[in-house]
This record gives structure tokens, C-alpha cells and sequence, in this order.
């Protein structure tokens, strides 16, 4: 198709489909005007069962902590994904910037900047490890707590340079983090059926309602997503930057 | 009250929408994306959806522009 | 307020699908996708809301708090996000490969696919 | 006791079926690089085949009722449904097990392919495995969904694997924007259900449903959803990604893609209309076949004329798998236990047949350098056995008795006589022919060196894609930086290249048809899979299985034909079938048709121009395709 050909047959196509949503949509109970009794139910029973304060941290990881699994295998297996994608194939180099120019090291940082860097990246990891534990109680959990905890591995880049970056994010540990992670998962899953109930059943106590240490699996499960999460990040941000900063492709002529 | 912040923010995440289809250059794209994406954070939040507003902030402002940053970089550089 | 809220899904999704069909680079064009995702997010969670509801987080609330909104839409929202970041960084990875193997971000001109 | 065993043991069997293989694709992803490569490969397959045990368990287990099983233990309280449920059945758990054994070909096929990306391939192979097992077991809309996009993300990462060379990473672009965005669509979906019905589980909506009069929502929920899994099942005009992708992924990946990928979406498209869509009043089943029905018939029919006019052996293949797509939407969308029947047959035994000619294609690849199917006229000396392999593959696609294809043939064009529409098997007939004729004559040319070699002429077709050839290669394209030990393995491939096909990568096709072969000779094939798909296709039992209590009855009285009755008539069809078949293949290799071949290329060059491999053409395409499928479902359903 011509692009203007295209573009006409879009036109119609999305005028019918915006009949199409908007029929749907019309269908709608009007915003903000219903909540099912399933909702009710659950946002009643959670807190007791459960003795969780945050109903979504206890949805995503015990109502409907099969859900979850598997959008941990999604993170998963995307970062197993970049990692092919973006992997130094037989045409490509990797070379640190300073090996290209021996006589043009890069300064170091100002101990002011190294100081700055320490704090930040602190104060992100420490974030980070805030929101993984109150994940049973306030919003937030382990999802979140990875991607900030992965943050800080990126701030040490921007204060300092690749070399210690990659001096601080061993690849080993990032792919373990990454891997043990998911498979905690599946082991609490397992653990389940081991104690002769059902799989991802509740195990461990509950807890008292409000305190951080509540919730049972629902707390572990979150310690492994942030593992998970955490790793996976890491090595999703580490191979993006592999590329951008060490990656050359051999100079050949075509 | 909740309905007008709710209003507002809607209006906000059409209107920015918009621009990160209809900004070409994808380099100024990601920073509006950073824009759409804190507008949708707010969005949720104004809707009581805090877990999910914490998720779109690590991803849609900070996690996602930093890639798309990183990946024109590498594009770029290879255009030298 | 009916009109607005359900209004801007159908208009992200469609804009995004605009963007996607229009788009001169792969870059340009992994974002659109993600803004056409995103209407999926705020449909959830718009079918979710409650007018006046609390979230729904129970710390230190009055006894009968009056109802929270809808937290299992608010789970699914959540992994939706996720799911679309993965997807989203996965084909940012294959655009910045693309770019090395044919040279151009540009949709239109990558051939090796074509009939 | 042993019953109350049997109980036990299978409620562990349902949750270990998708853990084993998530916990070994989680400790590949994360120790791959502690274990030497045969220690890898040797744990991907062993779980591989432990997935397929567990599943096939499953699948006769399930045979008599439905298993159901609540996740964490929540079971449905007050009436309302708050956790997740599998529900088990015969024909989820068998579509199941072929997902496991083709994926435990497919790696034990790698144990020659890839190269040394540090396992991971294993890891996505496992993943993709349990999120197909998770996508046949689920009672859950939403967890549908999440599986739904558990495999795309797996496929896409798996289709630019190859990550050196352009058109892998093309298809990869279409297939991911596609289905993303086809995605979207299910979960659109799965709001306005939820929005309408204030469930998630798959029984209570159907149940909230039933009896009620469709409105503009729940025509809309339904193309959302089903235009969504259609993207999947590469449905036109949905298709387009397909030959893009499956014609660039490597060979493992194919056999994964073309024996169950698309054919899940299939699956859900005919589990949620039987457990969601089909209890509203106003009966709509005769127009929902109408629907589904031509849709069918475009597919086959357009599959099987662009498979004829590849010379690209992998498009050519991916085109025929499309074309059977088609076939399997007219034998489900009959929506009768019998058409179900058959089509489930015709998906096992096409699959390991398809997944079989893949791999053949794979080994041709391996040991000559090329897929082109005239660049290698005459190159098959030496690769007898695979020679074999791809006729033997072609013709038990063409319903060749008593592979278990023929059997499903038969039950399906059956089921279509007995919807009063006895000229649908002209159709299925005219599909294989074409397709099955296009893959002999790509044998003919090859293996006998009959027809003309690589020519400049108008009927060459698509020119190979530059680069792709050489992706098999396990040494230029695509080393990982640091396998050295796996570089001078690769060298000294290269030196025995022209000796002989290493026997793993020649015995895994042969296995898959052998497979096919003994079902087709198990007796009493088609009683089992009409009495599964009867199960399948029960919307109120299924709702009284997983929402109450009280165990189902086993689905007795389902009238299934005498199977001498389906046989007697259907072994000359299908033997007619592989007739035509080789007619075409010999008429398409004799130099006196060119002029023939000319006027069909001339006649089909406006359909090969419309798959322009554009991403932004196929986002167009999808977007008429849900809003005529939003169209189509009004008509139907209203």
C-alpha cells in the first residue's frame, strides 16, 4: 500500500472502530458509580483473611498469586530476551572507552561528586528496601521496590563512570538475583503443596494486621518479586548501556 | 472536588498523548513521554490507585525514558 | 464526567494505533505502542473507581470508613503495567538491533520481510 | 483407596505442570552460566518431557470430568468466585501435551542449532512451554490474558534470536507490535466483562450471561476478545505477522510456532464463546458459525494459494500453517462436538507434521546454506533421509490414512455434512491440495532435481532473503563473544558440513511423524476426541464443575458415528487428496506449464503485493479487522 492509501483505509478503519469503543463504552455504568460485590468482598475479606492493610498487595499475591507468577516470567523473559537481542555478536567488540585512547584517561570524580553519588545511591537502595518490606501495608511492594533498588546501580554511572559500574553490578549476581528470585516463586508456590495443601496456599502466620511482618507468603512473595524485579532491571539497564558505551561493531566495509 | 483533580488529570493525559504521537523526533518525544507518563501516575493517583501510580512513576517516567535515552544514544552514535 | 473519562481511553488507544500506523521510526513508533497501552490502564481502573472511595488501603481508618474503591482492578492495572514495560523494552531492544543490521529506524524502508 | 490416591496425586500433577517448567526456565535464567552446555541442554529437555508426562496425566485424568483446581486454596465462597481455577479438560490438556512434546523436539533438536547464548534460549523455551500449558489449563479470563502475553513476549524475544541479520529481527518488529497490540484488545475485553458481569472467572460470566439478550457491550467485549486472540491465530485479516515471523525465526522456534502458537489463539477463541458468549438468549449459534465459518474459508483458501507461490521454503511453510489455521477455525466453528473433534485431530497431527517439515527445512539449511527452494534444485543428494522426511510430511498433511490426520479429516467433513454443508469439504480439500502440493514440489525439485533451477523468470517468486541463509550457522553469524570452546565446535561443523546430518538434528522429525502415526492407529481416536470435545463444547457442565459443588456426573449419551461409518467413505477422499497433491507438485515442475504458472503468478501478484511485510499496513489491517469483527459480532449476536 501507498502510504496515502494507507492512511485512507486507517481513517475509516479507526472511525469505525472509535463507533465500535464507543458503543461499548456507552454500555458502561457510569464513572464512578458502581463497585461489584466481588470488590466489596474482597476489600471485606482481605484485611480479616489475610491480615494485610493494602487489599492489592494481597490480591496480587495470594488471591490471585498465579497471575503474578507469571507476570514475573513476562519481566523474566523479556530481560532473558534483551539479553540474546543485545548480546555482542561475532562482528562486535567490546572496549571500555579508555582502551581505545591509553594516554586519555578519564579523570576521576571530584570527591564531592563520589559523595553525592554514595548518598543518592543510598538513599534510593534504602527506598527501595522501605517499600519492599511495607508492601503488605501501604501501597507499594516488590515490583516497585526492584525497579528503584535497580535505580540506584545508575545513579553510581551517572556520579562516576562505566568501569565502576561495572565493578559494582557483578553480571553473576545480577542473573542470580534474577533467577532465584522467580524461582523463590515457585518454591513458596510449591511449598504449598509440600505442607499437604494446595499450591501457593498460605503457610506461614499471619501476623497482626498493620505490622510489617504480616501477610505470611504474601511478604515473602514480595521479598522475592523485589529480588526479582531488582535483578532483572539491573541487567535489563546494564545491557542497554553495554550498548550505547562498550559495544563497537568491527569496522568492515560492506 | 476529587472529580475536578479527576478531570484534570484526564484532560492532561489526552492532551500529552497526543503530543508524544505528534512529536516526531523521538529524542523530544521521551520527554514528553516523561511528561505522559508522570500525568498518568497522577491520573491513577487521583483515582486512589496508589500501588499502580508508584508502578507507572518507576516505569513510564523513569525506568522507560531512561531506555529510550540510552537506545537513541546507540542509535545516534552509530550515525557517526 | 461519563463522557470524559471513558472518552480518553477510546482516544489513547486510537491515537496510539494513529501513531503506530503513521510513525518514520521504530523508536518513535515503541512509545506509540506504549501510549495505546496505556488506555487499557486507565479503562481498568476507571471501571474501578468509585466516587468518593478511599483506597483501598485499611491503615488507620475509622471504623466504617465508607466504601474504597475497587482494588482487584488496581491488581490487574498493576501487572498490565508491567507487562507493558517488558514488551515495551523488548522492542526497544530489537529497534536499536534493527538500526545496526539495516541501517534505518524507518519502518517503511526495512524490506527484508517484504513479498 | 486407590481412587482417593488417584485424587491426591492428581491435584499435585495440575500446579506441578506449569512449576517444573517455570522453576527450571527461573534456574537456567539465573545459573546458566555455572553449567557446562550439555548439562543445560540435558536439564531443558529432561523438564520438557517431564511437562509433557505431567500433562499427558492430566489429559487421562480428565477424561471422564473436568478437574478443577483453586489456586492458593480460594475457593468460590457465597456464590462468587475470588481466586483462580484450572479446569482441566481432555482436549486443554492434550493441546497441552503437544506443546510439551513439540517443545521437547525443539530442544533436543538445539542440541545442534544454537549457539552458546549462554542457555538462554532454554530458558525462553521453558517459559514459552508453561505459559501454552497455563493458557490450555486456566478457568480465569484475566490469567488467559497474562499467558496470552507470557507467550508473545516469549516468541518475539525467540523470533530475533537470530539478532544478527535483518529479517529475524523485521518479523520480530511485526510480531510484537501486532500482538501487543492484539493484547490490548483482550484485555479491553476483559473490562468491559468484568464492568458488565463483576466476575473474571470464565464460568460465572458465562453464567451472568445466560439467558441474557446481548447488548452493544457485550457485542463490543466479544471483538475486542476475539479480534484479540485472532491476532494470535493469524485469522485474516490478522494474519500478517505470520509469515513474516515464522518465515525468519529459527527452526526450533518454528516447530514451537507452527505445532501450537496460532492454534492456541484458536483455542481461545472457542473456549470463551463456549464458556462466555454461547448461553445468551436469542440463538445466536447459526450466525456465530457464519461468522467464524468465513472467516475460516479466507484463511485456508489465501494460506494455500500464497504457499503455492513461495519458493522461500520457511515462508512457504508459514503459509501453509496459516492455511491450516483456516481449516481448524471451519472444523471448530461448525461449533459441534463432531467439528471439534476433528479439528483437534487435524491440530495434533498437522502440528507434528508441520513441526516435522520445519525441522527437515532446518537440516536442508544446516547442510546446504539455503532455503531457497530453486537455488537448491537438485542439492537433496546426500540428505536422503530428510528427503523422505518432507514428502512422507506433505503427504500426511494431505490426509494420507491412517495418520491421525486422516482421521480428523474425516471427522470433520463429517461434521460439516451434517450441518448441511456438504460442499465444505471441497474447501478443506482444495487448501491441503494447494499447500501439500507446494511442499512436494519444493521436494521434487529438490531431492529428484525435476523442474527448472534458480531462474530470472516471472514465476521465481520471492527472492531469498540476503543473509538469512547462513543463520543456522552456528559459528559467523551469531557466536556470543566469549564461547570459545563453542567457536572451534562451530569450525569443525563447518569441516563436516558436507559429510553428514548429525543424527539429532535428522531423527527428531521422524519421531514427531511416528507419533502422529500411532494415534492415528490407536484405536477408538475419534470416540475419545469426540467425547472431549463434547465436554469441551458444554457450557452449562462446565459452569456446574467449576462453580459447584456437586461433582458432575461423566458426560454420558453423546452420540458418536460409528467410526467404520466415517472411515469407509473418508480413506478414498484423503487418499484422492494426496492424489491431487502430487498432480499439482508434478504439474507445477513440468517445464511445459510455465505459461500456466505465469498466469497464476499474474493473477495472484495484488494478494503477495497486500502482504507488503509493513508494520504500519498490518496495524491498519488489524484495526479494520476488529472493527469488522465489532460489525460481524452485532449481526450475530444482536
Amino acid at each position: 500500500m501507498s502510504r496515502r492509501a494507507r492512511l485512507a483505509l486507517f481513517a475509516a478503519a479507526a472511525a469505525a472502530l472509535a463507533v465500535t469503543l464507543g458503543a461499548g463504552l456507552a454500555g458502561l455504568p457510569s464513572f464512578g458509580s458502581q463497585l461489584t460485590s466481588y470488590a466489596r468482598l474482597l476489600n471485606e475479606l482481605a484485611p480479616r483473611q489475610r491480615h494485610v492493610t493494602d487489599v492489592v498487595s494481597a490480591i496480587t499475591f495470594d488471591y490471585r498469586g498465579i497471575d503474578t507468577l507469571f507476570e514475573e516470567f513476562i519481566l523474566l523473559a523479556a530481560v532473558a530476551g534483551i539479553s540474546v537481542l543485545l548480546r555482542p555478536l561475532s562482528d562486535e567488540v567490546r572496549e571500555l572507552p579508555e582502551d581505545k585512547a591509553p594516554d586519555r584517561a578519564i579523570p576521576p570524580p571530584s570527591p564531592a561528586v563520589w559523595l553525592l553519588t554514595v548518598l543518592l545511591s543510598s538513599l534510593l537502595a534504602l527506598t527501595g528496601l522501605e517499600t519492599v518490606t511495607h508492601g503488605v501495608v501501604t501501597p507499594g511492594g516488590g515490583f516497585q521496590a526492584g525497579v528503584i533498588l535497580a535505580s540506584a546501580l545508575y545513579v553510581i554511572y551517572l556520579g562516576t563512570n562505566y568501569r565502576t559500574v561495572e565493578r559494582y553490578q557483578p553480571a553473576p549476581l545480577l542473573e542470580a538475583s534474577d533467577g532465584v528470585g522467580a524461582f523463590g516463586y515457585v518454591v513458596i508456590g510449591l511449598l504449598g503443596l509440600l505442607a499437604g495443601d494446595v499450591f501457593l496456599s498460605n503457610v506461614l502466620g499471619l501476623g497482626g494486621t498493620g505490622n510489617m511482618i504480616a501477610g505470611g507468603t504474601i511478604a515473602v512473595l514480595n521479598l522475592t518479586v523485589g529480588l526479582e524485579v531488582a535483578g532483572g532491571f539491573a541487567i535489563l539497564g546494564s545491557e542497554f548501556l553495554d550498548q550505547t558505551a562498550v559495544i563497537r561493531t568491527k569496522s568492515r566495509r560492506r | 472536588m476529587s472529580q475536578a483533580v479527576i478531570a484534570v488529570a484526564l484532560v492532561w493525559v489526552a492532551a500529552s498523548g497526543t503530543a508524544v504521537v505528534l512529536t516526531r523526533d523521538p529524542l523530544q518525544q521521551a520527554f514528553v513521554a516523561g511528561f505522559f507518563g508522570l500525568g498518568l501516575a497522577f491520573l491513577y493517583l487521583s483515582m486512589q490507585a496508589g500501588d499502580v501510580a508508584l508502578s507507572q512513576i518507576v516505569v513510564g517516567a523513569i525506568a522507560l525514558p531512561l531506555i529510550v535515552l540510552l537506545s537513541l544514544a546507540k542509535v545516534r552514535k552509530g550515525r557517526e | 464526567m461519563s463522557v470524559l473519562a471513558y472518552g480518553v481511553v477510546a482516544w489513547l488507544f486510537l491515537i496510539g494505533l494513529y501513531g503506530v500506523v503513521t510513525s518514520r521510526n521504530l523508536i518513535h513508533m515503541v512509545v506509540c505502542v506504549s501510549v495505546a497501552q496505556s488506555a487499557t490502564d486507565v479503562l481498568l481502573l476507571e471501571i474501578g473507581y468509585r466516587t468518593g472511595g478511599h483506597a483501598p488501603v485499611f491503615v488507620s481508618l475509622p471504623a466504617h470508613p465508607g466504601p474504597a474503591v475497587d482494588a482487584l482492578m488496581q491488581a490487574l492495572a498493576l501487572t498490565d503495567v508491567v507487562v507493558g514495560a517488558a514488551v515495551t523494552a523488548l522492542l526497544l531492544a530489537v529497534a536499536v538491533q534493527v538500526h545496526k543490521r539495516a541501517g534505518t529506524l524507518d519502518p517503511d524502508e526495512l524490506r527484508a520481510t517484504r513479498e | 483407596m486407590t481412587a482417593v490416591n488417584l485424587v491426591v496425586s492428581t491435584s499435585a500433577v495440575i500446579p506441578a505442570s506449569v512449576a517444573v517448567p517455570l522453576g527450571g526456565a527461573a534456574l537456567m535464567a539465573g545459573f546458566s552460566r555455572f553449567l557446562p552446555r550439555l548439562a543445560r541442554d540435558l536439564i531443558a529437555i529432561a523438564v520438557a518431557l517431564a511437562t509433557t508426562a505431567l500433562t499427558l496425566i492430566l489429559t487421562a485424568a480428565s477424561a471422564g470430568h473436568p478437574l478443577i483446581y483453586w489456586f492458593s486454596g480460594w475457593r468460590p465462597a457465597r456464590g462468587m468466585v475470588i481466586g483462580i481455577d484450572y479446569a482441566v479438560g481432555p482436549l486443554g490438556a492434550g493441546m497441552a501435551s503437544l506443546a510439551g512434546v513439540l517443545a521437547s523436539a525443539a530442544l533436543v533438536y538445539c542440541l545442534r542449532y544454537f549457539d552458546s547464548a549462554r542457555g538462554r534460549h532454554h530458558a525462553l523455551v521453558l517459559i514459552f512451554l508453561a505459559a501454552s500449558v497455563d493458557f490450555c489449563l486456566t478457568g480465569d479470563l484475566f490469567n488467559l490474558f497474562v499467558a496470552f502475553e507470557l507467550v508473545a513476549v516469549t516468541a518475539f524475544a525467540l523470533t530475533a534470536y537470530n539478532a544478527g541479520h535483518p529479517a529475524p529481527l523485521q518479523g520480530a518488529i511485526n510480531f510484537a507490535v501486532t500482538n501487543s497490540l492484539g493484547g490490548m484488545s483482550v484485555l479491553m475485553g476483559v473490562g468491559f466483562l468484568y464492568a458488565r458481569t463483576g466476575s473474571l472467572n470464565l464460568a460465572q460470566i458465562g453464567q451472568t450471561l445466560a439467558g441474557r439478550h446481548a447488548d452493544a457491550l457485550v457485542v463490543v467485549a466479544f471483538a475486542l476478545l476475539t479480534g484479540g486472540f485472532l491476532v494470535k491465530a493469524a485469522v485474516v485479516p490478522f494474519h500478517f505477522w505470520l509469515p513474516d515471523a515464522y518465515g525468519s525465526a529459527p527452526i526450533p522456534v518454528c516447530v514451537l510456532f507452527a505445532g501450537v502458537m496460532s492454534e492456541l489463539g484458536l483455542f481461545a477463541v472457542i473456549r470463551v464463546w463456549v464458556t462466555v458468549f454461547s448461553g445468551l438468549d436469542g440463538g445466536t449459534g447459526p450466525r456465530m458459525r457464519a461468522v467464524l465459518l468465513g472467516l475460516g474459508i479466507l484463511t485456508a483458501v489465501i494460506g494455500a494459494v500464497m504457499a503455492l507461490a513461495q519458493v522461500h521454503l520457511k515462508r512457504m511453510l508459514a503459509f501453509l500453517t496459516m492455511s491450516h489455521l483456516g481449516i481448524y477455525l471451519i472444523g471448530a466453528g461448525l461449533l459441534t462436538p463432531l467439528g471439534l473433534a476433528g479439528a483437534s485431530l487435524l491440530v495434533i497431527g498437522d502440528g507434528l507434521a508441520k513441526s516435522a517439515l520445519f525441522l527437515g527445512v532446518g537440516v536442508v539449511q544446516h547442510q546446504r546454506a539455503s532455503v531457497s527452494e530453486t537455488r537448491l534444485h537438485g542439492a537433496g543428494r546426500g540428505l536422503a533421509v530428510t528427503g523422505v522426511t518432507m514428502a512422507l510430511g506433505a503427504l500426511l498433511l494431505a490426509d494420507l490414512p491412517p495418520y491421525v490426520s486422516s482421521a480428523g479429516h474425516g471427522l470433520l467433513v463429517d461434521a460439516a455434512e451434517r450441518a448441511g454443508l456438504p460442499w465444505m469439504e471441497l474447501v478443506v480439500a482444495f487448501s491441503v491440495v494447494a499447500s501439500s502440493g507446494a511442499v512436494l514440489r519444493a521436494a521434487g525439485r529438490i531431492w529428484l532435481g525435476w523442474g527448472d533451477g534458480e531462474s530470472p523468470g516471472p514465476d521465481t517468486g520471492t527472492a531469498d532473503d540476503p543473509g538469512e541463509e547462513s543463520e543456522s550457522e552456528p559459528g559467523p553469524a551469531s557466536a556470543e563473544g566469549a564461547g570459545g570452546a563453542d567457536s572451534g565446535q562451530a569450525e569443525r561443523d563447518r569441516a563436516g558440513r558436507r559429510r553428514r546430518a548429525p543424527l539429532v538434528m535428522v531423527l527428531p522429525p521422524l519421531a514427531l511423524l511416528a507419533i502422529g502415526l500411532g494415534l492415528g492407529l490407536t484405536s477408538g481416536i475419534e470416540e475419545h476426541a469426540t467425547a472431549a470435545a463434547a465436554a469441551f463444547s458444554d457450557r452449562a457442565a462446565y459452569a456446574t464443575a467449576v462453580l459447584g459443588t456437586a461433582p458432575v456426573p461423566p458426560a454420558g449419551g453423546i452420540a458418536v458415528p460409528p467410526s467404520s461409518v466415517v472411515s469407509a467413505g473418508g480413506v478414498l477422499t484423503d487418499l484422492g487428496q494426496v492424489l491431487a497433491a502430487l498432480c499439482v507438485a508434478a504439474v507445477a515442475l513440468d517445464r511445459r506449464s510455465a505459461g500456466l504458472r505465469r498466469a497464476l503468478a499474474a493473477g495472484t501478484g495484488w494478494l503477495r503485493r497486500l502482504h507488503s511485510g509493513l508494520v504500519g499496513d498490518q496495524v491498519t489491517w488489524l484495526t479494520a479487522g476488529l472493527a469488522l469483527l465489532a460489525a460481524l459480532g452485532a449481526a450475530a449476536l444482536h
